[in-house]
């Protein structure tokens, strides 16, 4: 088992409504010293080992994942837990 | 005239889009549920509103990897045409057949009332019976329909005259007031207002009925030229 | 090796482990005599739910008896998932409220969101298409940080789920009062409309038959006793877990038209919805109005968890699951409609005869139960009753008129009231017009949905005023039906019928109780008087916080019929230059 | 100036209707290695230094970032970039 981890953000220059709300919040509460704050997603997915895992997450990222017109994505891969 | 509403699962404004070309518009119309839809013999295409695979990761694109969007783009190409309305439009972007993505509205909050929009672009086959510049009253019901698309594109929408319906008070932050845009070809619309909830009085608003019945002066048009 | 709980029989006697679960020691006897034996943890457990208030209406049942509940125009009572009143044209209207204060108060949005998802499927389980929701709401006042995250995320909450699932929420009411601060109430109701032959029941009939299961698979979510059952769990491992239900609308939609397909189906004999209580008071309920047994096998049970015991299974109260009943058989019939719709339905159960309720795992009957025992037969208690104090204070004040000076100043301070103020914050959230048949949306009186196909439509609203309430209410009771009723004839409508929902504080107080005793004299008053019988209800009671009870709420949601379209009146002003009439005294 | 990153997941027992959702998805496209998706967010502030850094992360994902409720959070502290 692998655990792959990825990591879905908006590209510089696309408005983050909520990120910005986000941020305006944070600084009602007192949290001045937040600057800005980018609101992204985060999966987790647990796979079978495979010889072709890069080339499979990369496609997965392409087709669904990510949307290339809004959003950039990165992953990391690390052994998951066997059951 | 025979339309096609494809259903996904979690389509919900399938029903009144079949209504509005069925019972408003008086014509033929199926419901298509989108695993064994075959889209030959249609003369258009309506993908409706609602919330395909509740519109988790992102609205319309869990949807857009399904098989039927095979059919779609082919049908695209061949220059059927295609209505999405609010997840319709959004999966239709989702599938590249638009250009553009559908961000949060501004205030991050779902809204749903009646929006004025304005009639940019009458020489489309879905808005040839408005007059240009007319103002129409048409419901909005969204949580992701602030439309984005980077400068250049902009301006090319601009250029190719694709910019079908811009909101009079933009509701949502969308890029240029944008409500509705075709493809380069002018067959695919997609717009966030729900013209099928405006197609009689007693719904409060009957002016998203000349939308349909452009589409089918369009055809009746073609189809007697083209025979 | 499975059955995480190693308590035996003995232990939940001596060690009054069923104390935990709510039942006393004089509920722990008279279950041990129906048994003729000490339960077992499974078992003390389905009895601590079935014979909770929420399932068994122990408490409230001798006063829910007093409400009108008949007149020609009722179709089903009382009783089953919803009522449903007849409409003409062979069709009903099948509506109920229901509370989910609790699960709100600790998780908003979701707590919300589940509460609609549940009244929702109350009413497609009767066979019924979902055609309006409505909500009444209550808070405290928005002064703390606390109760604004509360109000935003329980509209939130409605919407997040309501909008998904396709059905236009149309009207409702919110009300802002310290009363509420520690203890909002959050009830839903939804109205359906069915072809009255359609009408489905919750019943698991017919010897052999097989009992199926479909929807989301049963999690550890929803388990008050979850502490028992994972007792090996260190403190830390607990605070990374959470038994929160979450709801997934986007299942609940497939599930709608899933056994709005079904429900045509011959193989079908019952169907209903796992609600409180889940799979065990679905379960025993539909064997026992049957009159029969239900033998499960828990290991066919769709889990979304490792190592789960009967105890939490049967407790369990993951959302969006539906248990059917269907001829032995003809079960591939049912697989292949749910399968359309990428749904599993999975055999789990049979029908028996012997009037028991047996549970299997792991080879071992876990639980073998009277099912008489659960349903129809459990206990009723008539509780004290007595007239507060305060009650007799504020009957002998002397009838106080503020004297008002600047009337427009007036006007605009009362304007600025939340509970007075425009609640166009909470609607525009909502998607109002999907099904596209709202002819009236929020900001009117009444809410009104045209029938489509025919020259009618419904007209509904829900109500309750609870500042009355408090001051007298058997009179109280009587002005929230009669303001319901006012609110549909204003739009045009008749008024048919109502649900209602019981919001009160802690039943074992003779003062509480006396409170909702007058409200529900007063309500059946008003509605013998109005011909509006109560078709259907909800009772949600221990609202409280710090010992101190929410003002006394009983809400009530009221169904009319417009018998034309052309009669349909908005309560907004129309032209400049119209009259204004003032009717009434 | 530093940038905090703060992943913040559902917690253990939660149904996640959204990675249920991705991960079917992902199988029906072919995808049949993975065997669960579980989706969280990622958010990423820019904020001023504060000698009280930690401390106040720990406070904004309490009071605003996360529902401890229903979800854990993580998070690092990287040198941002200064502008
Ligand atoms: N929680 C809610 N959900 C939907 N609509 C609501 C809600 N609260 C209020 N409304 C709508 O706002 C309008 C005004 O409500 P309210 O202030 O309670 O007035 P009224 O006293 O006339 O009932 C009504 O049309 C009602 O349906």
């Amino acid at each position: 088992m692998k655990l792959v981890k990825v990591h879905v953000t908006l590209k510089e220059g696309v408005l983050d409504p909520q990120g910005k709300a986000v941020q305006g919040s944070l600084n009602t509460l007192g949290y001045d010293f937040v600057q800005e704050v980018r609101v992204g997603k985060y999966l987790e997915l647990t796979v079978e080992d495979d010889a072709n895992i890069e080339q499979q997450i990369k496609e997965m990222c392409n087709k669904l994942l990510a949307n290339p017109v809004i959003e950039n994505y990165t992953y990391t891969v690390e052994e998951g837990v066997t059951q | 005239m025979k339309f096609a509403v494809v259903v996904f699962p979690g389509s919900n404004c399938d029903r009144d889009m079949y209504y509005a070309a069925k019972e408003a518009l008086g014509e033929e119309a199926d419901l298509l549920w989108y695993k064994d839809a075959n889209l030959d013999g249609y003369d258009a295409i309506l993908i409706p509103g609602g919330f395909s695979y509740g519109d988790y990761l992102r609205c319309g694109a869990i949807a857009s990897t399904s098989n039927v969007v095979k059919q779609l783009r082919e049908k695209a190409e061949t220059g059927v045409p295609i209505l999405g309305v609010c997840n319709g439009f959004q999966i239709l972007l989702e599938s590249g057949l638009l250009p553009g993505a559908l961000l949060r509205n501004k205030n991050l909050k779902f809204m749903c009332h009646f929006e004025d929009l304005v009639v940019e672009n009458n020489e489309t086959i879905f808005t040839s019976n408005y007059e240009k510049g007319e103002v129409i009253s048409v419901p909005i019901a969204h949580n992701e329909g602030n439309y984005y698309v980077d400068e250049e594109t902009l301006a090319s929408l601009r250029d190719n005259n694709q910019i079908v319906f811009t909101y009079k008070n933009n509701p949502n932050g969308s890029v240029a007031d944008i409500a509705g845009v075709t493809n380069e070809k002018g067959n695919v619309l997609g717009m966030m207002p729900h013209p099928e909830r405006a197609v009689e009085e007693i719904l409060n608003s009957a002016d998203g009925l000349k939308l349909f019945q452009s589409i089918v002066k369009n055809w009746r048009e073609s189809y007697v030229a083209g025979a | 090796m499975l059955q995480a709980p190693e308590i035996t029989p003995e232990m939940v006697e001596q060690d009054k482990v069923y104390r935990e679960m709510g039942l006393t020691d004089k509920e722990y006897d008279m279950i041990k005599d129906i048994m003729g034996r000490r339960p077992n943890f499974t078992e003390i457990g389905i009895f601590s739910v079935m014979w909770s208030e929420h399932c068994s209406y122990k408490t409230s049942k001798p006063l829910l008896k007093k409400f009108p509940t008949e007149g020609k125009q009722v179709v089903q009572g009382p009783g089953e998932g919803a009522g449903v009143v007849d409409i003409g044209d062979g069709q009903g209207v099948v509506f109920k409220v229901e509370s989910h204060n609790h699960p709100s108060a600790v998780e908003p949005y979701q707590g919300a969101a589940t509460g609609v998802g549940g009244i929702i499927r109350d009413v497609f389980s009767m066979g019924a298409r979902p055609i309006a929701s409505l909500n009444s709401l209550r808070f405290g006042n928005l002064k703390t940080g606390r109760v604004k995250y509360l109000f935003e995320e329980v509209v939130h909450g409605i919407a997040g789920y309501g909008n998904c699932v396709g059905v236009p929420t149309v009207g409702g009411e919110v009300q802002f009062d310290d009363s509420y601060e520690g203890n909002p109430l959050v009830n839903a109701m939804c109205v359906g409309l069915i072809d009255t032959k359609d009408i489905q029941k919750g019943i698991a009939a017919g010897l052999g038959n097989t009992i199926m299961y479909v929807g989301s698979k049963t999690g550890r979510d929803g388990i008050h006793g979850a502490t028992f059952a994972s007792e090996d769990l260190s403190e830390e491992t607990e605070s990374k877990r959470s038994n929160v239900q979450v709801g997934d609308p986007f299942m609940e939609k497939l599930l709608i038209e899933a056994c709005l397909e079904v429900i045509h189906s011959d193989a079908l004999v019952g169907i209903q919805d796992m609600g409180a209580a889940g799979l065990t008071s679905s379960a025993s309920e539909m064997a026992s109005k049957a009159g029969m047994g239900m033998e499960m096998n828990l290991d066919l049970i769709p889990q979304r968890e490792a190592n789960m015991t009967a105890y939490e299974m049967m407790l369990s109260e993951s959302q969006e699951r539906m248990l059917l009943c269907v001829k032995k058989g003809e079960e591939q019939e049912i697989i292949d409609i749910f399968r359309k719709y990428n749904l599993e339905a999975v055999a789990v159960g049979t029908v028996t005869d012997d009037k028991r309720f047996r549970l299997l795992h792991n080879g071992e009957i876990v639980a073998d139960i009277p099912v008489d025992s659960l349903a129809e037969d459990a206990p009723i208690f008539h509780k004290e009753s007595k007239m507060p104090a305060f009650y007799e204070e504020y009957q002998n004040m002397p009838a106080y008129a503020p004297n008002v000076e600047d009337h427009a100043d007036m006007l605009r301070k009362l304007l600025q009231q939340p509970t007075i103020a425009s609640k166009e914050y909470v609607y525009d959230q909502y998607d109002s017009m999907v099904q596209a048949n709202t002819v009236l949306s929020p900001g009117s009186d009444a809410a009104v949905i045209r029938v489509r196909g025919y020259d009618k439509a419904l007209a509904m609203t829900i109500d309750c005023n609870s500042r009355y309430i408090h001051l007298d209410p058997e009179v109280g009771g009587k002005i929230a039906v009669a303001e319901a009723a006012r609110n549909i004839v204003a739009s045009g409508a008749k008024p048919l019928a109502i649900t209602d929902g019981l919001n009160f504080g802690n039943p074992d107080k003779p003062e509480n109780f006396w409170q909702m005793e007058k409200s529900v004299d007063g309500m059946s008053a008003a509605c013998l008087k109005l011909d509006t019988p109560v078709i259907s209800g909800n009772v949600s009671l221990y609202n409280e916080s710090n010992g101190q009870a929410i003002f006394p709420t009983p809400i009530v949601g009221m169904v009319g019929l417009h018998e034309s379209l052309s009669h349909i009146t908005p309560s907004h002003f129309q032209n400049s230059g119209d009259a204004i009439y003032v009717i009434g005294e």
